[in-house]
């Protein structure tokens, strides 16, 4: 990024009020549409915005130029805080930073000529003393988007999609802004208008050095306008970075999923084909935001970090299940503690019918005895370890499986690990308990997606918590394992290997395995 | 015309169609003259920006185009009988069975008054006889087959509780539920997400394949037509201006059009090249040669 | 009138193109021609009209219209019971209906119209307030509540006026407080914050020119409702005092002497509805011949 | 339809009918300046003046006024009417089956009368039927619904239909007392079909004059909407389905055309309603409407009152009636 920035957007928040949800008296509930965007634009610098349709991508250019006012977080124009200036305040700012419209018809008001539309800003901010002036100015601006002074007599329903999109460009850069936000300007025109007015963005940002924020559900015309690109997914930017960095090696598995489904223009009669089989459906996927998440072993380490994080994404409710409740306090009004050891099935039995409104299972509660085969109580030690890691799940799986049909489908999160798939010396039983576990994941998965149940696989590496000590570095941050987990369930997908390391491993695996398998082997904890 | 001859006798053969709109002593043609074949199990790609007559093209081989649009000549021949001049009756006894429709827009295409169940049940009722419960059944086998989860609760919900790409599975289903031997499919992912549009590609192309039908498959978008068709015809002006082999057509385009057509499609693999306008001339000349089509065959309008 | 509101003398060619669309609308062309003879009616009646409209004449009582065998010469609609001239009548009552409409009319438009554009443009408080208000007044019954009115202000045009008014704001409020909430979803409105364009002014020049046209076909259908009622006014002999010749009051004298000379009740009533169909066709005329300005 | 629904909808209703009474209270005793002017006759002394004052709290302050006429209101209280000297609550009560009866025989006869113009308009779409339908509809909405029922009446005058009654509910001869005001139901449920033949003619003609504008309102809205319907998607999906036109006319597009039918004609069952004050009036019709007349010439203020507080509450009723049809007609409402 360059040195200086002209727009900074830092934990940028947005909800509106949901009208559907309005009581009859009072105002209507707030929905989330942004989570804590940020993002930086440079002088001249171009940032595409991609996501599918409730990403919240229009909602965020829509905050960027103060159409609606963020309720949490920074919006620096220019080293200025603007995020919560009074549109009287705002008003002399407002020629630095434009927006271009997705749908031109609506954008430009059916009653005024384009001329009168073009000169509006002129007048507004004074930059044309007479009429004349303007009206040279507007001349000059109808050139500069390739079209005739005579179409500034006409009305804009008189005009063409093409033409109506590049009234409203010339419009935008009447004022000579800094910045411009083009939201799917693009997205209603034919090919052939589209690749006129890509140039002509092209052609203006060179000539104006303009800064540009693209916003737009195609990547690959993001590709050809852009410098970089954020990825959105849920109110949420998933990934951000080069656009070259990230068309070449995605990081995030939405990234992944969205450039697979673009089809190229080159023939591949096996494309279709390759649409594996249990993609064929409907996707499964959920909003975490608004749901009702059961988290075994929730009082410590990673439980512990999910539970955090569920209630900064906005669950409704959080069931914090631990062997014993005694001592555990709630961070939140939301989470509810609740008494569960996962070996006692008569328990869990119970648990599913109390609580019968869960739509996200997170099954975390794990043991590791962190023996060797060879320790005298090796045999006590595995059976220990499958009951909890591998029972234990399956028995909640089991159980709660109806509870998240009943309410919609909803998804199962399995912590697993990274030795589900290849084990390390000196704690081969946990290894096997984890190994079953994947096995009995993929079983669990195939048995409920007809019931619209997501089922996901979180392998991570090791962890920064008392449990990982006895792994190979380096350790991974909790928070960061449960968010990938969530991303995942927002993003439906299937088996992940949060962090560097797991996610190195596993492309090892994929590549060769005997040579993964025989490193692990040679490793022994110092 | 040039490409390869169909393999077999078409199942659908469009000839020398003329069709315009008229109306307050306008007359705006939209076909002229627009021919083409799709052989049975072959997937016919119809692409076109928008005023090719693209659209009008299925909606005239379907009997539906909007009532101010009047065809002028040419014939449609549907397994060699010409289905422009059927009377409703008949035109209503070819559905079904014959042919279907994947509509462009899932979102309205529903009827929101009905469930869906109904809405799958009926046209098996209509065309294939079958009793209510009967009926019910097949609806949910086919919602299996569309890789509907939770079918049994989808035949009891409205259209507006399930998402688009499921409306769009649920069209999917009603457009195969009688076996049709053709499918006009207009624009069927133009109205979805990229993730979702990919899986509704599979889906049809899937169901293409088990049952054996030809698909009149309508869009804009050279990447969708690359993908899943046989066979393209490119469409400009209401005017065929080549036909072929789909590796053909995107490989090694013949007319000047089709090149520019992909020219201009922006691809995330190849950054650096400047997308291409279609050239302004390309398009004068182009809406020349209609302009004198229609000087020359004045007594079609 | 309407051409110009709509589109004003700085737009030569959209002009035309409305003016052309108004003139071939077969409804606006026959509505509006039927209001332009009793406008002209009403402008001239001291003109026209032969006689004077409350002169009474004993000798020449129940007259029948000229088609009668027994008809008199120089009375082409015949007299009524105390023998004044039918014709003059209808042509004065002409005056009274045309005032009422157009004055109720405006003044139940700009009330209506001013708290609609509020009320959809600013929403909160100030539209619930205002949108209960409306609520409030749509559970009187309308009749009623203007006859009411008229006979607690006292007899006379101003009371006509004001009731008519005070009732039917709502039909404005309701449709342009709808209308301005649709156009303020639109693209152009933002697009008119994002160059700074303040709130009043992008209600003033923004969003009311996009509301006018159907302010005009309010405005049209409103006179229409305003000619009945202040014909039910005088029929119930609230509007006027009963020798005034209002179209109501000689329906209501023609029903106590419908026996004996049916035409007495017939022509002011064919009257009144030759006016308000005249009006309600000009009104859906102008509908279908502004809508496509407005929307395409 | 949800109860939760139904009873938020009844809580609208309090805030609604307080700000009637509000407007009733403003409109009789503030706006006039001195009530008392409208009640007494020529040649009222000072003395009478004062005691009609005291009689009906007029010497108190205006906020005082208003809390009892509140607590009346609230105890169901609306006075003693002047001109017929007894309790307004039993006069309006006693009249009011009368006018219920007379809209929902109005009402049937629009719904049958519209919806049937508005089928065949649909139906036959673009030809000359539907340009009869619309030339009807508007025509028959030109005309007011008193002016209907002055046409009827002058009808059965100059055509001497002396069959047709233009006056009363019943008649003389048939010796029918009701033990309630529902003569209709009641004759019905006694089988005394003379009765309710009597009933029936003498409740055509205001019936059809208050009938006439709905039906045509009701007609021009359900025949827009059922073409607009048919624009729609689902009607292209249909036609490719291979239904035939009647089928989709009534199957596919009249069930997605009622909800905006409803919403847009809600309103207008009201104005049914309010427009029995003159139909009433005009063939002597006894019903509320007909006695709100006499009541404002009578220039008997608690009746008056009384009556427009019964409108109202008559016109909130219709408004939740509707607003739960529409509820029952959107399966979006339904199942929300």
């Amino acid at each position: 990024m360059a040195e200086s920035v002209l727009l900074e957007a830092a934990g940028l928040r947005l909800s509106l009020p949901d009208y559907s949800r309005k009581p009859p008296f009072g105002p209507a509930p707030p929905v989330d549409i942004l989570h804590g965007i940020d993002l930086a634009i440079a002088p001249g610098d171009t940032l595409g915005v991609v996501g599918e349709s409730g990403s919240g991508k229009t909602s965020l250019g829509r905050t960027l130029v103060r159409l609606h006012r963020p309720t949490a977080g920074r919006l620096l124009f220019d080293g200025r805080d603007i995020a919560n200036l009074t549109e009287e305040r705002l008003r002399p700012l407002r020629a630095q930073f434009q927006m271009i419209f997705q749908d031109p018809q609506s954008s430009l008001n059916p009653r005024r000529r384009v001329a009168d539309i073009v000169a509006q800003p002129l007048h507004l901010h004074g930059r044309a003393a007479t009429r004349a002036e303007a009206r040279r100015q507007v001349d000059a601006l109808l050139e500069r988007v390739a079209l005739r002074p005579a179409h500034g007599e006409r009305y804009p329903h008189e005009l063409s999609g093409g033409e109506r999109q590049r009234i409203g460009i010339a419009r935008a850069i009447a004022l000579r802004p800094r910045l411009v936000v083009a939201d799917e300007i693009v997205s209603g025109l034919d090919m052939s208008s589209q690749a006129q007015i890509l140039a002509l963005l092209r052609e203006l940002r060179r000539d104006l050095g303009l800064a540009l924020l693209f916003i737009s559900h195609d990547l690959s015309v993001v590709r050809t306008v852009c410098d970089r690109v954020m990825v959105m997914l849920n109110g949420r930017a998933v990934e951000q970075g080069e656009c070259a960095a990230i068309f070449a090696s995605p990081r995030h598995p939405y990234t992944r999923r969205l450039l697979n489904a673009i089809p190229l223009p080159d023939v591949d009669p096996g494309w279709v084909a390759r649409t594996a089989d249990n993609q064929l459906g409907e996707e499964l996927s959920m909003n975490v935001k608004d749901s009702v998440a059961l988290v075994t072993g929730a009082n410590r380490g990673v439980g512990e970090a999910f539970v955090r994080v569920l209630l900064d994404r906005g669950a409704a409710k959080i069931y914090a299940a631990m062997r014993s409740t005694d001592g555990y306090e709630a961070p939140d009004g939301r989470v509810r503690p609740l008494a569960l050891d996962v070996t006692d099935h008569g328990r869990i039995a119970e648990a599913a019918a109390e609580c019968g409104d869960v739509t996200l299972l997170i099954n975390n509660a794990g043991v590791n005895r962190n023996r060797p085969i060879s320790d005298d109580d090796a045999l006590r030690n595995a059976r220990d370890e499958m009951e909890v890691n591998y029972f234990g799940t399956m028995e909640m799986c089991r159980r709660f499986g109806p509870v998240l049909a009943a309410n919609g489908g909803g998804a199962i999160v399995n912590m697993l690990s990274l030795l589900s798939r290849v084990n390390l010396p000196m704690i081969g039983t946990y290894c096997g308990s984890k190994a079953a576990a994947l096995s009995l994941t993929q079983g669990v998965r195939a048995e409920l997606a007809a019931q619209g149940t997501l089922t996901v696989a979180v392998m991570p590496g090791a962890i920064n918590t008392r449990m990982g000590d006895m792994n190979p570095p380096p350790l991974e941050d909790p928070a960061d394992v449960a968010n990938a987990a969530l991303d995942a369930v927002e993003a439906g997908e299937e088996d992940i290997y949060p962090g560097v390391m797991a996610e190195g491993v596993s492309q090892g695996l994929a590549a060769d395995a005997k040579a993964v398998e025989k490193e692990f082997a040679a490793y022994l904890p110092g | 015309m040039t490409g390869a001859p169909p393999r077999d006798r078409p199942i659908l053969s469009v000839r020398d169609l003329h069709l315009a709109i008229a109306g307050r002593g306008r007359h705006t043609p939209i076909l002229r003259g627009a021919s083409l074949d799709i052989a049975p199990s072959e997937v016919h790609g119809l692409v076109g920006e928008s005023g090719a007559g693209k659209t009008m093209i299925g909606k005239a081989v379907l009997g539906i185009q909007p009532s101010p649009a009047r065809i002028s000549g040419g014939s449609v021949l549907f397994e060699g009988r010409d289905v422009t001049h059927l009377s409703e009756r008949e035109r209503r006894a070819l559905m079904g069975r014959g042919m279907g429709l994947i509509p462009q827009d899932p979102m309205t295409s529903l009827n929101p008054a009905h469930r869906i169940g109904a809405q799958i049940a009926d046209v098996l009722r209509l065309h294939l006889g079958m009793d209510r419960p009967a009926a019910g059944a097949r609806a949910l086998e086919l919602l299996n087959e569309v890789h509907v989860r939770a079918p049994e609760r989808v035949l009891r919900q409205y259209p507006h509780e399930i998402s688009g790409g499921m409306r769009q599975r649920v069209l999917i289903a009603i457009a195969f539920a009688c076996r049709p031997r053709l499918i006009v499919a207009d624009e069927p992912t133009t109205a979805l997400d990229v993730t979702v549009q990919r899986q509704v590609l599979a889906l049809i192309k899937r169901m293409q394949a088990q049952e054996g039908a030809s698909i009149l498959f309508v869009t804009h978008d050279l990447g969708v037509v690359a993908k899943i068709c046989d066979r393209v015809t490119v469409l400009h002006g209401g005017r065929v201006l080549e036909t072929g082999e789909t590796r053909r057509i995107v490989e090694a385009p013949e007319h000047d059009y089709t090149r520019a057509l992909i020219a201009a499609t922006p691809r995330h693999d190849r950054p650096g090249d400047l997308l291409r306008p279609v050239p302004e001339a390309l398009t004068a000349r182009l809406n020349a040669e209609a302009l004198a089509y229609d000087a020359a065959h004045g007594s079609h309008g | 009138m309407a051409e110009a509101a709509v589109s004003g003398a700085r737009r030569p060619r959209a002009t035309g193109a409305t003016t052309r669309r108004l003139l071939t609308n077969r409804r606006v062309v026959l509505g509006g021609a039927v209001l332009l003879f009793f406008a002209l009616a009403a402008i001239f009646a001291p003109l026209l009209a032969p006689r004077d409209p409350v002169e009474q004449d004993l000798l020449l009582q129940y007259v029948p219209p000229v088609w009668s065998d027994e008809a008199e010469a120089g009375y082409l609609f015949g007299t009524d019971n105390l023998g004044r001239d039918i014709l003059s009548r209808l042509i004065y009552g002409a005056r009274i209906a045309l005032f009422v409409a157009v004055a109720a009319a405006a003044a139940a438009g700009l009330l209506g119209t001013v708290l609609g554009l509020i009320a959809g443009y600013f929403g909160g408080w100030i539209d619930i307030t205002i949108s209960r208000l409306v609520e409030i007044w749509m559970a009187f019954p309308a009749v009623l509540l203007s006859i009411v009115l008229v006979a607690v202000m006292g007899t006379g045009l101003h009371s006509v006026v004001i009731a008519i008014a005070a009732i039917d704001w709502t039909r404005f409020c309701r449709v342009v407080r709808a209308e301005t909430m649709a156009q303020k979803q639109q693209d152009y409105v933002a697009s008119a914050v994002t160059i700074g364009l303040g709130r009043a002014r992008i209600l003033w020049r923004e969003i009311l020119p996009n509301v006018v046209p159907l302010l005009i076909v309010l405005f049209t259908l409103e006179m229409g409702i305003a000619v009945i009622v202040e014909a039910i006014l005088s029929y119930v002999n609230l509007s006027l005092a009963s020798d005034f010749p209002t179209w109501g009051g000689m329906i209501s004298d023609g029903r106590k002497y419908v026996n004996q000379a049916p035409w007495l009740m017939i022509l002011p009533i064919l009257c009144v509805i030759a006016l308000v169909l005249a009006l309600n066709a000009l009104g859906d005329g102008l509908k279908d011949a502004l809508d496509p300005a407005m929307r395409r | 339809m949800s109860w939760t629904f139904l009873f938020r909808r009844l809580l609208l209703a309090v805030p609604t009918l307080f700000g009637v009474a509000v407007v009733v209270f403003v409109l009789l005793r503030v706006v006039p300046g001195d009530p008392i002017a409208m009640l007494i006759g020529p040649g009222a002394t000072d003395a009478d003046i004062a005691e009609l004052r005291r009689l009906y709290g007029l010497d108190e302050s205006i906020a005082v006024q208003f809390l009892y006429y509140l607590r009346d209101l609230a105890a169901g209280d609306f006075g003693t009417s002047i001109s017929m000297r007894q309790d307004v609550m039993e006069l309006v009560l006693g009249r009011l089956p009368v006018t219920i009866e007379l809209c929902l025989v109005a009402m049937a006869m629009a719904i049958a009368l519209g919806g049937t113009m508005a089928l065949a308009g649909a139906y036959w779409r673009g030809r000359a039927g539907e340009a009869t339908v619309d030339g009807a509809a508007g025509f028959i909405l030109a005309i007011p619904d008193f002016l209907w029922a002055l046409l009827f009446i002058l009808f059965v005058v100059v055509f001497a239909l002396d069959g047709l009654p233009i006056s009363g509910r019943i008649g003389h001869d048939v010796g029918f007392r009701g033990a309630t005001g529902f003569l209709l139901i009641e004759s019905l449920a006694r089988l005394r079909f003379d009765a309710f033949g009597s009933v029936l003619l003498h409740t055509v003609l205001p019936a059809a004059a208050l009938a006439l504008p709905l039906a045509a309102i009701v007609a021009r809205v359900l025949k827009t909407s059922i073409n607009e319907a048919m624009t729609q998607d689902y009607i292209l999906m249909a036609r490719v389905k291979g239904f035939s036109r009647a089928r989709i006319v009534c199957r596919e597009a009249l069930r997605n055309a009622l909800v905006p039918t409803v919403t847009l004609t809600g309103v207008q069952f009201t104005f049914l309603v309010g427009g029995t004050v003159l139909v009433e009036k005009i063939f002597s019709y006894p019903g509320i409407g007909n006695m709100a007349i006499d009541a404002v010439i009578n220039r008997d203020l608690p009746l008056i009152q009384g009556l427009v507080l019964t409108f109202a509450v008559l016109f909130i009723a219709i408004n939740l009636l509707v607003d739960m049809s529409y509820a029952l007609l959107n399966p979006r409402m339904r199942h929300g």
